[in-house]
């Protein structure tokens, strides 16, 4: 029975795992860093408690800390969200050590999935097909570069301690495999401590498809249907969606039965994701199991009905799945678009501090799950992901129709986001017939478009552009001649009146 | 007053015509006259109805003849004349030599890695430093071939946006 | 073809309908009042003019000042919303008199279900079942006297001309009747001109239970099932849920047809509301058709999935419904609480002014429609309804629970609204086994609960209480100490720190 | 201090025992202790960490004795003395004869019809004007028996909350 769960994470995950918790009358139980003092989460939850530093390593890294709070307040549980220590095995142990209970598969089979190389293997062995590439971790460049000959260019350089596309870099011949090979070595041992990086076949126009699984202590496993997270940047997802415009719903029966074997296979326990490759062929791969709940789960729980974080609390209880795979339907269309705090017309220069004021959209079919709120801050130490807007509708059409209405009543003061992309996306062809790709930016060439439509915005915005340079004008002029009246009459107020810079004159 | 939207390049004039109330007035762009309500101002930030359409904006930055606004969330600059002014005598200044040649960071952070040294041959798109940001690790590359005169970054230390990383010549 | 739609309402109304055109497509023109100038569906809409004064009656009622302004801007269609002249037909005429596209029926249907006597007499003939009652309005009072006489107490005394409950009294005796029978007399020429009041037989434990109608120039005609609209107080709505806790499949379906069959009687066009009174022997009674646009219409979105305002949209464009009534399923369940500006704990005295800030709730299933942001002003010249808050859950539990954590996260700064009576009601065990009737807030004391509900909440929170009161005085200390030293410093401003009253002294 | 809350008709002692940083504390409310930490503090409100809790409050209303408080959105009102100072010396104020008379309006409104008239009797719950706020008619009842004194609404007016509609006797 839980009464009480920590959740080690921050964000605004946390606050979903915090209504998670109310609506099943559990307690819940925020941790906070220096930098979050004034987070929506903490004024959520029923207790919060300091962790540390803001500085991830020194508080929502520390196990330690973790620990102690969750014995201190007498947590029975913990939710680790995602990101942070959610996949770390260390810490399921630790929270087992403790007799709390990690809400999430068991320490290991998170040592299974986060070795990615020995995952693959064992999928592959199983019968589950996978990528062509290395099968295991390659210490020296040389080797990789040998089997890269082997199974052909281009090739991808990834860390078996990343995760979430961190750390996979794209080499198209030999001195950039070296490069990038190298810089990657480095950029683990910085994040990890170790350098054990893998080489795979890199695929052409491939779309990313994801299975939501869920699997309970008895065994029981189901997938919650597929996720469409072709649109990224860099490896990270920028938009998700389900249905995939690409799985009818032979393939869906299909793949989904792999997925729950894979859960079989890893004895995977609660909510997890298998994410494939499918290229050009329909042919789809096996790439790696994603052991806690994803940034994108409310796309699922659009489309199924099914509430993910009340459901993996409920497995982690001991209880089993209420529901059968032949109960799950696949109703409507969700959109998901992840609003970063990053300048997409800067190359996605990360960009944080204080937002003033904001507009966060509401209306039929909307739902966007985020921190913000007027005055809150976006802390440069933590992921950039600020706010998911999600939108459902009957159709994809309904979908997309909504997802750009809520676009645009959507306004965040003084942060640049990933919005203006999106706006873009959104209207583009390619994404409207489904043509979907992981390098879908590039190959529709994106970026321009949001020059342009920025452009287009302009032209059609001439006058009230025009207005509001003149009107800065009138406004100085007129906190002026209020200044020196007020000035006359001795006292002055800045408060709400406009008295900046100089009279240009009108 | 002429009034320059830069991304367009395109001047057009404007001036307030006549007031017509204590908040709404006639204002002139180019050939037509538009009726402009303020519905409200506050410091750095207006609403206003022009014509028939409500429309916010904000004064991110002033200087004397670049305005930064956000005009309906969307950020523009506009830069403004007296009419005699010559709108040349400023163009000049952006194609200075010292700029393009002065490598900025484009972004804050920390400085993980200092990867070129002073007067090392570099070619654009080679890596300099190597800065981690909001969790990521993001390279700063030459933006040109030449040699890399003056290196002001520091493994360990933080950087501010547009911090002048390296002279390359 | 309908490329531009003036919107003739304020309000979250006015707003829903902007969404609705952005999403088709279509723009969007908003009036508003002296009063509204700041009003949040002036921002949103794409062009938007003044209309009048503050008062209704020099501006939203305003028949000639709508159509010049429909006229001038070149709208194609005019969406009433509800309330104002959304079921006045003579505004229906002077669009269709103008070549505007009235978003509803026809002026002669409004005519028709607008004479509530008449309506109800030809439902009648046609073997819809209906409450005992005059059959026509009375203009004395000795008439009516006679009725009730006739029918037995209790008797209620109704407006011909009123609406949405408004002008309903209840009458147990002889002299009361005499007493409101003249006080609805004075209210009705007050509002209307005229006075011509009907009694009707008021039935005991009732259920107030309608029926969402929707039928195409082609003559076809669909329900979108139930929602239960007993909660409420002196005949105004407070919560709605669809389904109701009281219908069954079968009477789903039988009750359904009902509802199509009187909106093929009445010739109706586009969205309307068939409402019944349900009494404690399962029997249904037709009583009136609303002819508009609900207040509770997401309600019914939520659980089917039907955009109502688009689908009038289309309707009004001359397009046929897009579904059978066999492709209609009703999906989980939806609560929708009305919060208004009003104090539930001092018999509902409306509260209105400047609302500094507000906090609109979030999360899995939750839908808020609403004028509210930070800033916004609340009026006291129109309705009171600032806010419609909407779960959907798979289960009524799954909504409950959802709402009752949207209620706790609701915080709307400056005035008093009906949230704390929400918090109560849904908590009651009453609601919770769906026992519910008109009478519901009396019959099982809610007032008194609220009440006891604020105390438990004190009691809970001692601490935090005196806490705060003693900050206060920490606080005021510390402003005083803070302006003794900036004065000497010579400049003091106040801006951010609290320097109210006196020392108390800690 | 001593904090009576009046709803619960419960006073409490409290006071701040230390602090032990610029925005945090020990206080002592009864016999316990707590750790006070002070988020943020702004012009009537304040934001705080309780042991380990959040708590927003509002301070709407506050007087030399009564403070009008709005503790996480809820309104409730504490009264506060120096230990040595006598709680019954307010007490007498409110049943006074004089508010007992007055029949005080509980809304604000337009007044659309006075229905009693000067030196009539009533009996409590008699309809004495009717006012219209947001839309709908509300009577004003007698509070008590007894005979119209004066009568201070006029039909047209306006009138606030809490104004004095009539005095009955």
């Amino acid at each position: 029975m839980i009464n009480k769960i920590l959740i080690a994470n921050r964000g605004e995950i946390a606050i979903r795992v915090v209504r998670a918790c109310r609506e099943l009358g559990i307690k819940s139980v925020a941790i906070y860093s220096d930098e979050d003092t004034q987070a929506m989460n903490v004024r959520l939850a029923d207790e919060a408690y300091h962790i540390g530093p803001s500085n991830p390593s020194e508080s929502y890294l520390r196990i330690d800390k973790i620990i102690d709070i969750g014995e201190k307040c007498g947590a029975d549980a913990i939710h680790p969200g995602y990101g942070f220590l959610s996949e770390n095995s260390d810490f399921a142990l630790a929270c087992k050590k403790s007799g709390i209970i990690f809400i999430g598969p068991s320490s290991e089979t998170l040592e299974l999935v986060g070795d990615k190389m020995r995952c693959k293997a064992m999928m592959k062995k199983a019968g589950v097909p996978v990528v062509p590439g290395s099968d295991g971790t390659l210490e020296e460049v040389e080797k990789a570069l040998d089997l890269a000959n082997e199974i052909g260019y281009p090739v991808l350089v990834k860390s078996a301690y990343g995760g979430g596309g961190r750390g996979i870099r794209l080499a198209n011949e030999e001195k950039q495999l070296r490069q990038e090979f190298e810089m990657a070595a480095m950029e683990s041992k910085s994040a990890f401590g170790r350098s054990a990086l893998y080489i795979e076949k890199s695929l052409s126009k491939i779309r990313h498809i994801e299975f939501q699984l869920i699997r309970d202590a008895e065994g029981n496993s189901l997938h919650l249907f597929e996720r469409e997270c072709s649109i990224q940047r860099r490896h990270q997802k920028l938009i998700e969606m389900s249905p995939s415009p690409a799985v009818d719903p032979e393939t869906r029966d299909r793949i989904g039965m792999i997925a729950t074997k894979i859960a079989d296979i890893s004895d995977y326990l609660n909510a997890g994701t298998a994410e494939f490759l499918r290229d050009d062929d329909r042919n789809f791969y096996f790439i790696e199991i994603n052991s806690r709940l994803q940034v994108e789960h409310p796309v699922t729980e659009l489309v199924t009905g099914v509430d993910l974080v009340k459901l993996q609390i409920q497995i982690a209880s001991g209880k089993t799945i209420p529901f059968k795979q032949s109960d799950l339907k696949l109703n409507g269309c969700a959109i998901e678009c992840r609003i970063n705090a990053e300048d997409p017309l800067s190359d996605f220069v990360p960009s944080f501090g204080t937002v003033p004021s904001c507009v966060i959209p509401y209306g039929p079919g909307i739902r966007v799950d985020t921190y913000l709120f007027p005055g809150c801050r976006v802390s440069g130490y933590y992921d950039s992901l600020i706010a998911k807007l999600l939108a459902w509708g009957r159709d994809f059409d309904e979908a997309k129709g909504r997802v750009k209405n809520a676009l645009n009543e959507f306004y965040v003061e003084g942060i640049q986001t990933t919005i203006p992309l999106y706006k873009t996306i959104i209207d583009d062809p390619a994404f409207i017939i489904g043509d979907l790709s992981t390098d879908y930016l590039d190959r529709f060439k994106i970026f321009d478009k949001v020059h342009i439509m920025a452009k287009e915005y302009m032209k059609k915005n001439v006058d009230a552009i025009v207005a509001t340079a003149l009107l800065h004008n009138v406004l100085v002029k007129r906190g002026i001649d209020m200044q020196q009246k007020t000035n006359k009459r001795s006292r002055w107020k800045e408060k709400g009146t406009f008295a900046q810079g100089l009279n240009y004159g009108i | 007053m002429e009034f320059k939207i830069e991304d367009l390049a395109l001047t057009l004039k404007a001036n307030v015509v006549r007031k017509v109330g204590p908040e709404e007035m006639i204002i002139k762009i180019g050939d037509k006259e538009h009726v402009l309500q303020i519905l409200y101002s506050g410091t750095n930030q207006i609403e206003f109805m022009l014509d028939n359409s409500y429309h916010h904006a904000k004064y991110i930055d002033i200087n004397s003849t670049d305005m930064q606004l956000e005009v309906d969330g969307n950020p523009v600059t506009v830069s403004q004349f007296a009419e005699l002014r010559a709108i040349t005598s400023k163009s000049s200044k952006h194609s200075s030599n010292v700029i393009q040649k002065a490598l900025m960071s484009f972004i804050p952070g920390r400085v993980v890695s200092v990867v070129a040294k002073p007067g090392m041959e570099v070619k654009k798109g080679d890596v300099i430093a190597i800065l981690e940001s909001m969790k990521m690790q993001v390279a700063i590359k030459a933006h040109k071939d030449g040699k890399v005169k003056e290196l002001n970054v520091k493994e360990g230390s933080s950087i501010s946006r547009n911090h002048k990383v390296a002279l390359i010549e």
